[in-house]
């Protein structure tokens, strides 16, 4: 049996009485870049609660590369190799651009909670993070305290921390909302050039970006995926259209 | 027996006189947000006041007046004070509050001085109301639960019955959607803020009589407030009833228990002689409620009737 | 090589590191051998060692409060029973108890700091698994419960009467006989520096700079792979431990420890200590300390009221100046080197002019009350005046002192909202 | 923590002040509680030196200089009074006069001790005028401690003496303050009773925290189900009034036997209801028969402190002792002084006290009183006052108790 990065199976999740998460099942493969799309309040953010770990499924499974990691804590989820980004920007506010890069890092560069070390003499660390830095367009910003970044920096910045680790599945929550049009352009390319080589499952409500990004869509409405395929045949599938009516009028617009 | 009706009897006194110092404060932090470190300094302004009034007009004056005034004390402090600090978040207001502790306890050195004042129980309450088993029960105390059963009554019908009292009852639990529904919330606050801190006035003008009024008596009385709301749970005031009575009652029988360690876990070959053993179970009367309050936040952070975690 | 000279780019320079790093510890350093060169008095040297304690015991607060994030009405416990621990081995060494007999009693606060590390992971371990509200509680409940059983464990806390012990006892070192006040200075001073230099390089180690991120989003650092309950549980043993340390350093200083030690009271004073000082910088509790220090022990002796200028001092803070002392004077010295700067030492004149003026007002207010509240018939006479309470001078210079420095203030903020 | 109240002190004398400006000081330091639930005890005493200090002022000061008393408030606490003893020595003060709590008493002793070691030449001498834990005079003997006050053995024979003619008090209930001295009284109690009266039942005996009970209710609930016929207590401070007041409030009506029933407020809590119950051991009461002097003394001390009265007998003991050792000695330095106190005797308003050589213990008789209400000084402000019981009287010889003590004495 070949290992997905990702595999659900039947997976639920229920906050009383309300089941937000129904039976999901979806299998990601490795390197795949795999967009989530639905219309609001369709339980997106909660089904990435459950993969990353925050929330526990009610019932039902979750495999990263073949490892059930359902009811595992976040930290040792990420330390297994799954990342993940915020909806509303989630740094670090009073530390420094370069500081935030820099905590990204550290686990992955072995670092422990190593109280017995400078941070700073460690060379790994200084590289990566600069490399991370640099990949993310915020060299410039380093030594500037997170809060003042401006938005769009901000969600870099959020971009930045979550691959900082290298992570091989990387999860990204809406990681261009908000931003111009030409901001939108520089995120498609960050994350393109940022997630090479990684499985990426992304959240987004920009068609244009997950038309552009996605080798595969799952349309999740009311809690259930509806339909997992290309991009092409989700422009084409009719219970897409249906769930999206009166929504957002989205493959035409796309088209 | 005698020990156990003793405990129970003064237990519910002390218990209700509890309640009617922290339910101020359950209203304040359900509410707020706003733990108030300065809530048993209103206890203590509420007897000296009392003090004060009762020295130039009669107790009967003061138990009216004392309370009225530090709600308006306490009304202030919000509008000029814990209002500028909200917006820097809970710790700020949390911090602000043991700062105001401080300060109040100066200003009544200053004022009143820094030895007990001699506040004393009202002649006309000064006899034994019954004798049990030899001893008698005063008066004053028994006044103590009537008042504080009168009040817990004059809570439940303004919170059952009137408009404010729905409106505060339904900002107890959910505080951001009174504000949506177009009601005043800084002004709730604000009235919420002083009507707690009169509660607490109250109980002071009761208790500086039984106990001792000086500058340490909100010092003394605050983290046992602490521990009746947190134990009884956030937006609970039948939490925070319940609470009061069985700290009330846990310290009062614990002082009269004449037992220690080793006749109790003797079994376990614990004696007299070591260390713990000849431990009194009379005096872990004072480390109870803290004992309570730590098992309570570690096991069940929402408290006992609340529904928030804290 | 260019690889390398990229990414230091952004680290600081060899330059800036001296001058950030290093050089302020050789000033501090310097300062400290230099002090006992201009022949102090005694009582200078009492304040002085109070002061070393409580600058290692407020950056130890610090850790949790500022870096951390957690707000602590239990610090003491820490300090209280890391000094218990050292007064125990300064009898253990004075009756030769096994090894002790070689140890010197200088060492004494690493003693402390095991203790005050043991207490903190004991206790940590339940307490700081919540944060926020909950925390606060828990160590106000922790501490209040440890003080109460500090009376019933009299083997180890001494009862009402506490634990003495003997510093002129075990080796000598450093030709130190411990035993007059100049002699402990070198003590005191040392394990200061040793403490400030340790506490400062925690900040900079990967766990350090981990417990900021977890004051900042604790739920972030989970998704960096970190536990924000093992980060702040850590953090908390090394906070406990320099506590402890500066529990050893008051255990040889003053030969004793009471329970009183354990209680809400010093917890309550390293709370203010820290921030009045300013949390957000690593020197602002060094700052608080001192201040606080002197107010304690010299202010005192002017005022009885010294209490309720701190509680003031304290309440303005929190409300017109959250990053504390720290805060006022970097923000000064930013200001002053701003593009605007003719203008901010204009504002800051004023406000400062405003501030001293309702100062003199309220110490007006204050110390007349005083006299008249304790009713020995003393009367305040700054500067020869004689201000009683039946003086309508005294009423007259209360009231235009306040008014006139209240509305400088409100002018300024205007003028300030104006240029804005 | 202390707020030094030299300023009110020059107040208070400034007449004398003036006259001692080309005289030397001799600085001498109070250090107790001037704040909290023992403030009053200590304020008491306090004031009890100002005026003592003041008379001795006036009369041209000792050896011609003028002595000069300075308050530190440390609160009962042993740390925050070697704290206070630091900040004394360094204001000058060589005399350190404390008496409130044998906890602190016990610190100070140490503190002194070690300080006197550390630094010869620049001694300091320790003046204990009410701590009274046996062991401070036997086995924790020390040259630099003097005690102007009966130790807990010796006003327990007193009580014990007194309860051997009691022959209704058949039970016999011990409460006290959960410290050294508290645990001192207890244990003298029940050594005492046995021997003196085997059939005396002990139907309790209970220690509580040391100022932190606001509420002996459950305390006194305790007594009363016990049946005692008697009740003994060393507490002092507002451990006393507050036991008294629970006492009254919950009609306890036997015998309290205190060493310190002349806590302030003690009586006043009590009211009617202490009439020939609440008694007291002490150096003297302002009821015997006195001079004139003396009787002027206790009404100028009673003008001027209107809040206290005058209890703290022994204080002027201590001061007139200290004028004699130092004229004698011709010197105000420690450590003659030191010891021309030793072995020194004088007369007091009533009767003859002298300072045992051998382990520094006041020798001196003590007198059993009981509040009544035929009085000619009252206390607390109301007509209730201490008077003698009958045989009420302690001799000097029989007060005296044994000493263990073997002293360290400087060359």
């Amino acid at each position: 049996m070949s290992t997905y990065a990702l595999s659900l199976s039947g997976l639920n999740k229920s906050f009383g009485p309300a089941q937000i998460i129904n039976d999901v099942n979806l299998d990601i493969e490795k390197g795949e870049r795999h967009a989530i799309i639905g219309p609001n309040g369709a339980g997106k953010s909660t089904l990435f609660n459950l993969i990353s770990g925050l929330y526990t499924p009610t019932s039902g499974s979750v495999k990263l590369h073949g490892e059930e990691i359902s009811g595992v804590p976040p930290h040792i989820i990420n330390q297994k190799g799954l990342s993940r980004s915020f909806q509303v920007s989630n740094i670090f506010t009073n530390m420094t651009v370069r500081e935030n890069v820099r905590c990204g890092v550290l686990n992955a560069m072995g670092q422990g909670y190593a109280w017995w070390r400078n941070i700073g003499s460690n060379k790994a660390v200084q590289e990566r993070t600069f490399e991370i830095l640099e990949r993310c367009g915020l060299v410039d910003k380093a030594p500037l305290p997170a809060s003042l970044l401006p938005y769009a920096d901000q969600r870099a910045l959020e971009i930045a921390i979550t691959i900082a680790g290298g992570a091989d599945v990387v999860l990204l929550d809406e990681p261009t909302a908000g931003m111009s049009h030409s901001e939108t352009d520089r995120a498609v390319q960050l994350i393109r050039t940022a997630t090479e080589g990684k499985t990426l499952i992304i959240v987004e409500h920009d068609m244009g970006v997950i038309f552009d990004l996605a080798d595969r869509i799952s349309v999740l409405v009311y809690g259930e995926i509806i339909a997992t395929d290309t991009p092409q045949n989700i422009r084409g599938n009719e219970k897409v259209r249906e769930a999206y009516l009166g929504d957002e009028a989205l493959p035409e617009e796309v088209v | 027996m005698e020990t156990l009706v003793f405990g129970l009897l003064n237990g519910v006194s002390y218990g209700l006189l509890l309640f009617m110092l922290s339910s101020g404060l359950t209203l304040i932090f359900s509410m707020m947000g706003v733990l108030n470190f300065a809530h048993a300094s209103f206890y203590m302004l509420g007897a000296y006041f009392a003090f004060t009034i009762s020295g130039s007009s009669s107790f009967w004056v003061a138990l009216f007046i004392a309370p009225v005034l530090v709600g308006l004390v306490g009304a202030v402090v919000e509008r000029y004070g814990l209002r500028k600090v909200h917006p820097n978040g809970h710790v700020a207001e949390l911090l602000f509050t043991f700062g105001l502790a401080y300060l109040i306890e100066e200003v009544v050195k200053i004022v009143y001085g820094k030895t007990a004042v001699d506040y004393r129980i009202p002649e006309l309450l000064n006899f034994s109301a019954f004798q049990v088993y030899g001893a008698s029960f005063p008066a004053y105390r028994l006044f103590i639960i009537v008042i504080a059963v009168g009040m817990l009554i004059g809570l439940w019908f303004l919170l059952k019955r009137t408009r404010a009292g729905l409106i505060i009852q339904a900002a107890l639990t959910h505080p951001h959607m009174v504000g949506h529904l177009g009601h005043n919330v800084p002004l709730i606050f604000m009235m919420v803020f002083g009507i707690g801190c009169a509660l607490a006035g109250l109980a002071g003008v009761m208790a500086g009589n039984i106990f001792v009024t000086d500058p340490a008596m909100a010092v003394q009385m605050g983290p046992i407030v602490f521990v009746v709301v947190v134990v009884g749970g956030i937006g609970s005031l039948e939490g925070a009833f319940v609470a009061s009575l069985v700290i009330g009652l846990l310290q009062n029988l614990a002082v009269g228990i004449n037992a220690s360690f080793a006749d109790i876990f003797g079994f376990l070959g614990l004696t007299e002689m070591s260390e713990v053993g000849s431990i009194n179970i009379s005096s872990l009367a004072p480390v109870l409620p803290f004992l309570l309050l730590v098992l309570i936040l570690i096991f069940r952070p929402q408290g006992l009737m609340g529904e928030k975690e804290l | 090589m260019s690889d390398q000279s990229t990414y230091q780019r952004l680290a600081p320079s060899r330059g800036q590191k001296f001058t950030q790093r290093t050089l302020p510890f050789i000033i501090l350093a310097a300062i400290l051998l230099a002090i006992p060169m201009t022949g102090p008095s005694r009582t200078f040297y009492t304040i002085a060692h109070q002061m070393g304690i409580n600058v290692v015991f407020a950056l130890s607060y610090n850790m949790i409060l500022g870096k951390g994030g957690l707000l602590s009405f239990g610090h003491a416990v820490y300090f209280g029973l890391g000094g218990y621990l050292a007064v125990h081995a300064m009898g253990w060494i004075e009756d030769e108890v096994g090894i002790w007999g070689s140890i010197p009693v200088f060492f004494l606060p690493v003693v402390g700091f095991v203790g005050g590390a043991l207490a903190g992971a004991l206790i940590g371990w339940p307490s700081t698994r919540k944060a926020g509200t909950t925390f606060a509680m828990i160590s106000l409940g922790v501490a209040e419960l440890i003080f109460a059983a500090a009376f019933m464990f009299d083997s180890f806390f001494g009862g009402e009467q506490g634990i003495s012990g003997d510093r002129m006892n075990g080796i000598e070192l450093f030709g130190l006989s411990m035993g007059p006040i100049a002699e402990v200075y070198w003590f005191i001073a040392f394990w200061m520096f040793v403490g400030i230099l340790g506490m400062w390089a925690f900040t900079r180690t990967p766990l350090g700079k981990l417990s900021e991120a977890t004051r900042d989003n604790a739920q972030r650092v989970q998704f960096i792979g970190y536990n924000p309950q093992r980060v702040r549980y850590m953090v908390f043993i090394f906070a406990g431990g320099f506590a402890g340390l500066a529990g050893g350093m008051a255990a040889v200083n003053y030969e004793i420890f009471t329970p009183d030690a354990l209680s809400l009271i010093p917890s309550g004073l390293v709370l203010i200590m820290a921030y009045v000082g300013g949390i957000t910088y690593f020197v602002g509790p060094i700052f608080g300390a001192i201040l606080l220090t002197y107010m304690q022990s010299m202010l005192s002796d002017f005022t009885e009221a010294w209490l309720l200028y701190l509680g003031v001092l304290f309440i303005a803070i929190v409300m017109y100046a959250p990053r504390g002392i720290a805060g006022i004077v970097f923000g000064f010295i930013d200001g002053i080197r701003g593009s605007e700067s003719g203008i901010y030492i204009k504002h800051w004149a004023l406000n400062l002019l405003g501030i001293l003026l309702m100062l003199i007002g309220l110490i007006i207010l204050v110390e007349v009350s005083v006299r008249w509240s304790n009713g020995y018939g003393d009367i305040y006479e700054p500067f020869g005046m004689h201000l009683s309470h039946t003086n309508p001078l005294t009423w007259f210079l209360f009231l235009v002192a306040s008014v006139a420095g209240i509305a400088l203030s409100l002018f300024v903020k205007k003028q300030k909202e104006a240029t804005a | 923590m202390s707020f030094k109240k030299t300023a009110i002190l020059a107040a208070a004398t400034s007449a004398i002040a003036m006259s001692a400006a080309n005289a030397d000081t001799i600085k001498m330091a109070f250090i107790d509680p001037l704040s909290g639930p023992f403030g009053p005890s200590g304020e008491a005493a306090y004031t009890s030196y100002l005026l003592a200090a003041e008379h001795i002022n006036a009369n041209g000061g000792i050896n011609g200089d003028m002595i000069e008393v300075t308050g530190y408030d440390n609160k009962v606490n042993p740390k925050e009074s070697l704290v206070q003893l630091q900040k004394a020595i360094d204001d000058g003060a060589r005399y350190i006069m404390q008496g409130n709590g044998s906890s602190v008493a016990a610190a100070l002793i140490d503190a002194v001790d070690k300080y006197n070691k550390r630094n010869p030449g620049d001694e300091v001498l320790f003046f204990n005028y009410a701590a009274v834990t046996p062991a401070f005079t036997n086995e924790l003997c020390s040259f630099w401690h003097f005690r102007f006050d009966a130790h807990a053995d010796m006003k327990m024979a007193a009580i014990t003496d007194w309860i051997k003619t009691q022959d209704d008090i058949k039970s016999v209930y011990l409460i006290g303050q959960d410290y050294v001295f508290g645990q001192a009284v207890a244990a003298a109690a029940e050594g005492q009773l046995t021997e003196k009266r085997p059939d005396i039942e002990i139907v309790g005996n209970e220690l509580h925290p040391l100022g932190k009970v606001k509420d002996f209710t459950p305390y006194i609930q305790k007594i009363i189900s016990s049946g005692a016929d008697a009740v003994i207590t060393g507490n002092w401070g507002a451990d006393m009034q507050l036991l008294t007041k629970a006492a009254a409030e919950n009609g306890s009506d036997v015998p309290y036997l205190t060493f310190y029933g002349g806590s302030k407020g003690a009586v006043s809590s009590l009211g009617e209801n202490g009439i020939g119950l609440l008694h007291q051991v002490t150096e003297g009461i302002t009821n015997l028969e006195a001079s004139d002097e003396q009787y002027a003394l206790i009404e100028e001390y009673k003008e001027r402190f209107p809040d206290y009265d005058y209890y703290y007998h022994r204080v002027w003991n201590v001061m007139d002792m200290f004028k004699k050792a130092a004229e004698e000695a011709g010197s105000t330095d420690p450590i003659p002084v030191a010891k021309a106190l030793e072995g020194l005797s004088i007369e007091h308003a009533y009767g003859t006290a002298t300072m045992r050589a051998e382990d520094h213990q006041i020798q001196q008789p003590l007198f059993i009183s009981v509040v009544s209400d035929d009085v000619k000084y009252g206390v607390d402000n109301i007509d209730l006052g201490w008077k003698l019981v009958d045989n009420g009287t302690i001799a000097m010889d029989v007060a005296e108790q044994p000493t263990t003590c073997e002293m360290e004495r400087p060359e």
